[in-house]
C-alpha cells in the first residue's frame, strides 16, 4: 500500500446560499482545491463525489456526471462516481479516494462533496435528513433523526447520570470555535443556558444541540508519494490512516443505544494504520450532528471515560488551547452540516490546522489530526488520521 | 408512503411479527431473512415468531419537530422500548402525559393510526405503545 | 495491479415485485450470491452497493447500511457504501469493487445492486428514471429521458438514412433472447411491426424501444487470485478490464447527438486493460435503455459501422447463435431495466454464458464477454471485459 | 421546483445568457464558470453572453408520456436547436403543429409559461422555440 497525501482544499461558506445551486457550490470548492494543489485538470485522474439528499432534494441523481461535467473534467473522460452514505457521504468519498490512491489505482483524485437543502422548505428538511434513518421502521412510527439522538441523550443521563448541562457542553465549545471560522454557519457565540433553554426539538435536545441543515461543499485532492515530489507543497500532509465501518441501521436494532460500534472499529482500524493512538492526536474533528452523538463518539474512542465527557469539556478539555482541541471548525453545529460535504470538511479544516494557517483557532503543535464522520445513529462511520510528515 | 409500501408490512405491524433464529435463538425485529451471527447456517432457516406485546420504556422523547407526515399529532412521545421478549421496539407512546413517563415504566402495544394522511393520501395504522397498569 | 475473478452470482426475477420490498430484493440475490461462491459471510470484506433512486422513490438514503444490515454483514463491520450513477450505477459499483480488489486493498468483495420502482406511480417512475438527465436545463423544459432519446432517434434516422425498421430490430431480439430468459421481466417475443405499432413514448420511439422500470437486484462477488486458489470454482472467470468514463451530462452540451465518446473511451480501455479486442468479443450486453441507445453503443464500440448496427441485425447478427451474441440476457429491454441492478446483471448473464450454465440461451465457445452500462444520454459509461481463463 | 430553485436560473432562461471563454472563444449554454478545454486559464476569467435568439431544428420529437410536470402540455414537441452563435439548446417547440416540423426549420427563441403548477405549486416561465419564418 503507497502513502497518500492531500495537495489541494478547498470550500465554500457553509450556510444558506439561496442564490447558489447544487452545482455551483461544488464547482466553487472545487476550482479552489485544483488551484491551492497548483495542477492542472488533465492531472486529476477520478472523480468520487459525497452527496446525500439531491435525489430528494431537487430530484437530481447522476451527480458524479454533474460533478464532472460543470467542473470542466467530462472533456477528460474521467470516471466520477457518487458515494452516498448519508451525513458519511463524504467522509465515505474520501475512504474511497483514499482506497484508490493508496493502491496505486490512481495518482491524483478529485473528492467533493456537496450538499444543497435551502431549496426545499424546512419542514421537507426535517424529513429529507432524516433520510438516513430506517423509513420502514424508524421514520414511519415518527422516529426522526433528531427524535432517536435524543432517546440516547436521554438513556445517557439515566445510566450515566450525566446532567442536562453537560451534554451542552460541547455546541458551546463549538460555537466557541466556529465564531473564529469564517466559513463557518453561525459564527455567534452560546452559553450553556442558552442551550438549554432554547426551542424544544426532541426533548432533551434543543435547537441549539442539534447539527443546522446547511449547504455547502468541500473538496480534497489526494494525491500519491510520486505526485507529491513534483508538487512539492510546503507542508506534506499525509493520511496516515483510513477506515470505514457498519452497524445495525435502526436504533432498536442495537443492544446497547449508547455503543458505537462502527465508530470504535473505524477508529481503531485508522490509529492502527497510521501507528499511532488515541493520546498522540491534538486536534479531535467529531461528527457532532447533535450534542450527544458528538459527546458518545469522544467517549467512543478512548479520549474520555463512559458518561463522563461533558464534565471533561466543563473542565477545559476540548478548548483549542488544551491537551486535544476538538472541532476547531466549529464543528457540524456552528460551522454547518452540509451532509455531502461535512466528512470532507472536516477534513479541510484538519489540513488548515495541520497547515498552520488556521489564524485565531490555530491549535500549537498541530502535528496530528483524526477525523470522525458518522451516518444517522451511528450505522456507518468513517474516520481519517492525517498527519505532518 | 405508497401503498404497496404500506400493505406489504401491514401484517408484520400488525401482529408485530419478527423473526427466530433457529441456530442460535436471537428473536429479531424488524424480521431478518438472516442471523447476522449465524449466517450461512440460519439462510432459509428463520422463523416467524409473534412478538409478546409487553415490556418496558427503555428511552422516551418527545418530539416537537415540523415534520410533514407527523404534524399533526406534534408535540408527540417516542420511545424506545425493551419487550419481554428481549427485542427492542421504537415507537410513540400515546394515552399519557409526558410528565408521567418513566425509564422502566410498564408498557404494551397496540393498533392504532400511525398519521393523517400521508403524501400518498393514505390513512396509515400501524403499532404505538400504551401504559400497560 | 492483481487479476479480480467473480467468483458468485446471484440475481432476482426482474419485474414488478409488488409484494417484496428493495431490501428483500437485494438480500435474496446477495444470499444467492454468497452461497454461490461458497464463502462464508466474514469472508467478505466490503460492500459496493448500486442503487439510483431509493431517495426519491421510498425517500431512503444510507443505501449501504441498509444493504449491510439486512444481508446480515453489519456485525462484521465492513464499509458498505452505495455508489450512484444513475442508470450506470450498478456497472459503477463493479467498477469500484475491481479497484479494491485489483489493487489489494480487499481479497473478497459483494457488489449488490437494487432498484424499487413499483413502489411508486408510473407517472413518478417517469420523472424519477429522468433524474440521470439535467434537471435545471433538460428536464425543466420538458426534457424526458426518453425525449432526449427520441432526439438522437431521429437525428440518426436523419444523418444516416437509417429506416424506422432497423432501429426496431434491437428489441426484437432482445425479446427473443429474454424469452428463453428466467429471470427477464419480459418474455414474449415481439416483431418489428409491434414496435412501431406501439404506444408512442416519444416519437419515434414507442413503448417497445423503451426498456421498462424494473423492480430487482442482482449481486456478484469479486474475489483476488489468492481467494480463487481456496475457492477452486469449476469454471474461473476473471475480469480482465474494467474502466469508467464521462461525458456531457446534457445532450445539448455535445457537439455530435451521435457520438457517446464515455462509451468509447470506457470500451476502448476496459479491451486495452485486457490485451485483447473487440473483434476477440463474443458476447456483448448493451445498455439499451432504448433502442436507439442500445444501437449507437453497438456502432460506438466498432462492432458495426455507423448508421449501420440495424442492417446489421436485420442479417442475424447478434443472434445467440452468430459471430457475436447480443443481449442474450434480453437486454434492458426484455429482461428489465431496474437501474442499480441493471450493470451488475449483465455481469451476472455473462457469468452464466461463461459457465456455459445459460441453457437454450447458451452461446456457444462463450469465452469472451463484454458489458457495457450507461447512464443518461451518455454522461456515463463503464465496460467490463470477461474471459475464462 | 422550488422558488429559490426556479429564480436563481431566471435570469439566464430569461434573457439566454451563457458564458464565452475568453481564451478559445466558446460560448456555453447552460452558463458555465470554467471552460472545460482551457479551464485553468479560463477561471474566474468567463464573460456572460447573451445567446442570439435564432437557430434551426437540430434534431426534434413530440413526447407522449404522462409526466405529471407536463401532463398538461401532453403530447407535446421537443426540440434540440443548433443556434446561430454556435450553440445547441434544447426545448418545447411551440405554435406548430407536429407534421410541419423538419430538420433544419428555423425557429427563434420565446418566453412562455413552462408548466401549469408544479409541485411546489409556483406557476414557472422559461423560454421556448417558436418557428421563425
Ligand atoms: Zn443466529
Ligand atoms: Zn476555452
Amino acid at each position: 500500500m503507497r502513502d497518500v497525501y492531500i495537495i489541494g482544499i478547498g470550500q465554500t461558506k457553509y450556510g444558506e446560499h439561496w442564490e447558489k445551486s447544487l452545482r455551483a457550490l461544488v464547482v466553487e470548492a472545487g476550482l479552489k482545491a485544483i488551484e491551492d494543489a497548483n495542477i492542472y485538470s488533465k492531472e486529476i485522474q477520478a472523480i468520487f463525489g459525497g452527496n446525500m439528499s439531491a435525489g430528494s432534494t431537487i430530484y437530481q441523481d447522476n451527480i458524479g456526471s454533474l460533478i464532472s461535467d460543470f467542473s470542466g473534467l467530462s472533456v477528460n473522460r474521467i470516471p466520477a462516481m457518487r458515494i452516498e452514505n448519508g451525513s458519511a457521504s463524504g467522509g465515505a468519498a474520501v475512504h474511497a479516494g483514499f482506497v484508490s490512491v493508496a493502491s496505486g489505482f490512481y495518482d491524483t483524485v478529485l473528492v467533493g462533496g456537496v450538499e444543497k437543502l435551502t431549496d426545499v422548505s424546512m419542514e421537507d428538511q426535517a424529513e429529507i435528513v432524516s433520510g438516513e434513518v430506517d423509513q420502514e421502521w424508524e421514520l414511519f412510527n415518527g422516529g426522526t433523526l433528531a427524535g432517536l439522538q435524543a432517546l440516547m441523550a436521554r438513556r445517557y443521563m439515566h445510566e450515566y447520570g450525566a446532567k442536562r448541562e453537560e451534554i451542552a457542553m460541547l455546541p458551546v465549545l463549538s460555537h466557541e470555535h466556529g465564531s473564529e471560522n469564517p466559513y463557518a454557519h453561525f459564527r455567534n457565540r452560546i452559553k450553556v443556558e442558552d442551550v438549554i433553554n432554547a426551542t424544544m426539538v426532541a426533548d432533551p435536545l434543543t435547537m441549539l444541540d442539534m447539527a443546522p441543515a446547511s449547504d455547502g461543499a468541500a473538496v480534497l485532492i489526494l494525491a500519491s508519494e510520486e505526485k507529491v515530489r513534483q508538487i512539492k507543497p510546503e507542508v506534506k500532509i499525509k493520511i496516515s490512516g483510513s477506515a470505514m465501518s457498519s452497524d445495525f441501521m435502526s436504533l432498536q436494532s442495537r443492544e446497547n443505544l449508547l455503543e458505537l460500534k462502527a465508530v470504535r472499529d473505524s477508529t481503531e482500524k485508522a490509529l492502527k494504520m497510521s501507528k499511532s493512538d488515541i493520546k498522540r492526536v491534538k486536534i479531535v474533528e467529531t461528527h457532532d450532528s447533535s450534542s450527544i452523538m458528538g459527546l458518545l463518539i469522544l467517549e467512543e474512542i478512548g479520549l474520555f471515560p463512559k458518561g463522563k465527557a461533558g464534565k471533561y469539556l466543563e473542565e477545559g478539555y476540548g478548548h483549542k488551547d488544551s491537551r486535544v482541541a476538538i472541532n476547531t471548525s466549529g464543528g457540524l453545529k456552528a460551522k454547518g452540516h452540509p451532509m455531502g460535504a461535512t466528512g470532507i470538511g472536516q477534513i479541510v479544516e484538519s489540513v488548515i490546522q495541520l497547515r498552520g494557517k488556521a489564524e485565531k483557532r490555530q491549535v500549537h503543535n498541530a502535528d496530528m489530526a483524526l477525523a470522525i464522520n458518522v451516518a444517522g445513529t451511528g450505522s456507518a462511520s468513517i474516520s481519517h488520521v492525517l498527519e505532518v510528515v | 408512503m405508497t401503498i404497496p409500501r404500506y400493505w406489504r408490512e401491514f401484517q408484520h405491524r400488525y401482529r408485530l411479527i419478527g423473526t427466530k433464529c433457529p441456530k442460535c435463538g436471537r428473536i429479531y425485529f424488524p424480521p431478518r431473512e438472516v442471523c447476522p451471527y449465524c449466517h450461512r447456517e440460519s439462510i432459509g432457516k428463520m422463523q416467524k415468531v409473534e412478538i409478546k406485546n409487553t415490556g418496558k420504556v427503555y428511552s422516551y422523547t418527545v418530539i416537537h419537530q415540523d415534520v410533514p407526515d407527523f404534524k399533526f399529532l406534534k408535540p408527540y412521545l417516542f420511545i424506545i422500548a425493551e419487550m419481554d421478549s428481549g427485542v427492542k421496539v421504537s415507537g410513540q407512546l400515546v394515552d399519557v402525559s409526558p410528565e408521567d413517563v418513566r425509564i422502566g415504566m410498564p408498557v404494551r402495544i397496540s393498533f392504532r393510526r400511525i398519521r393523517e394522511e400521508d403524501r400518498a393520501g393514505i390513512i396509515e395504522y400501524g403499532y404505538k405503545f400504551i401504559p400497560d397498569e
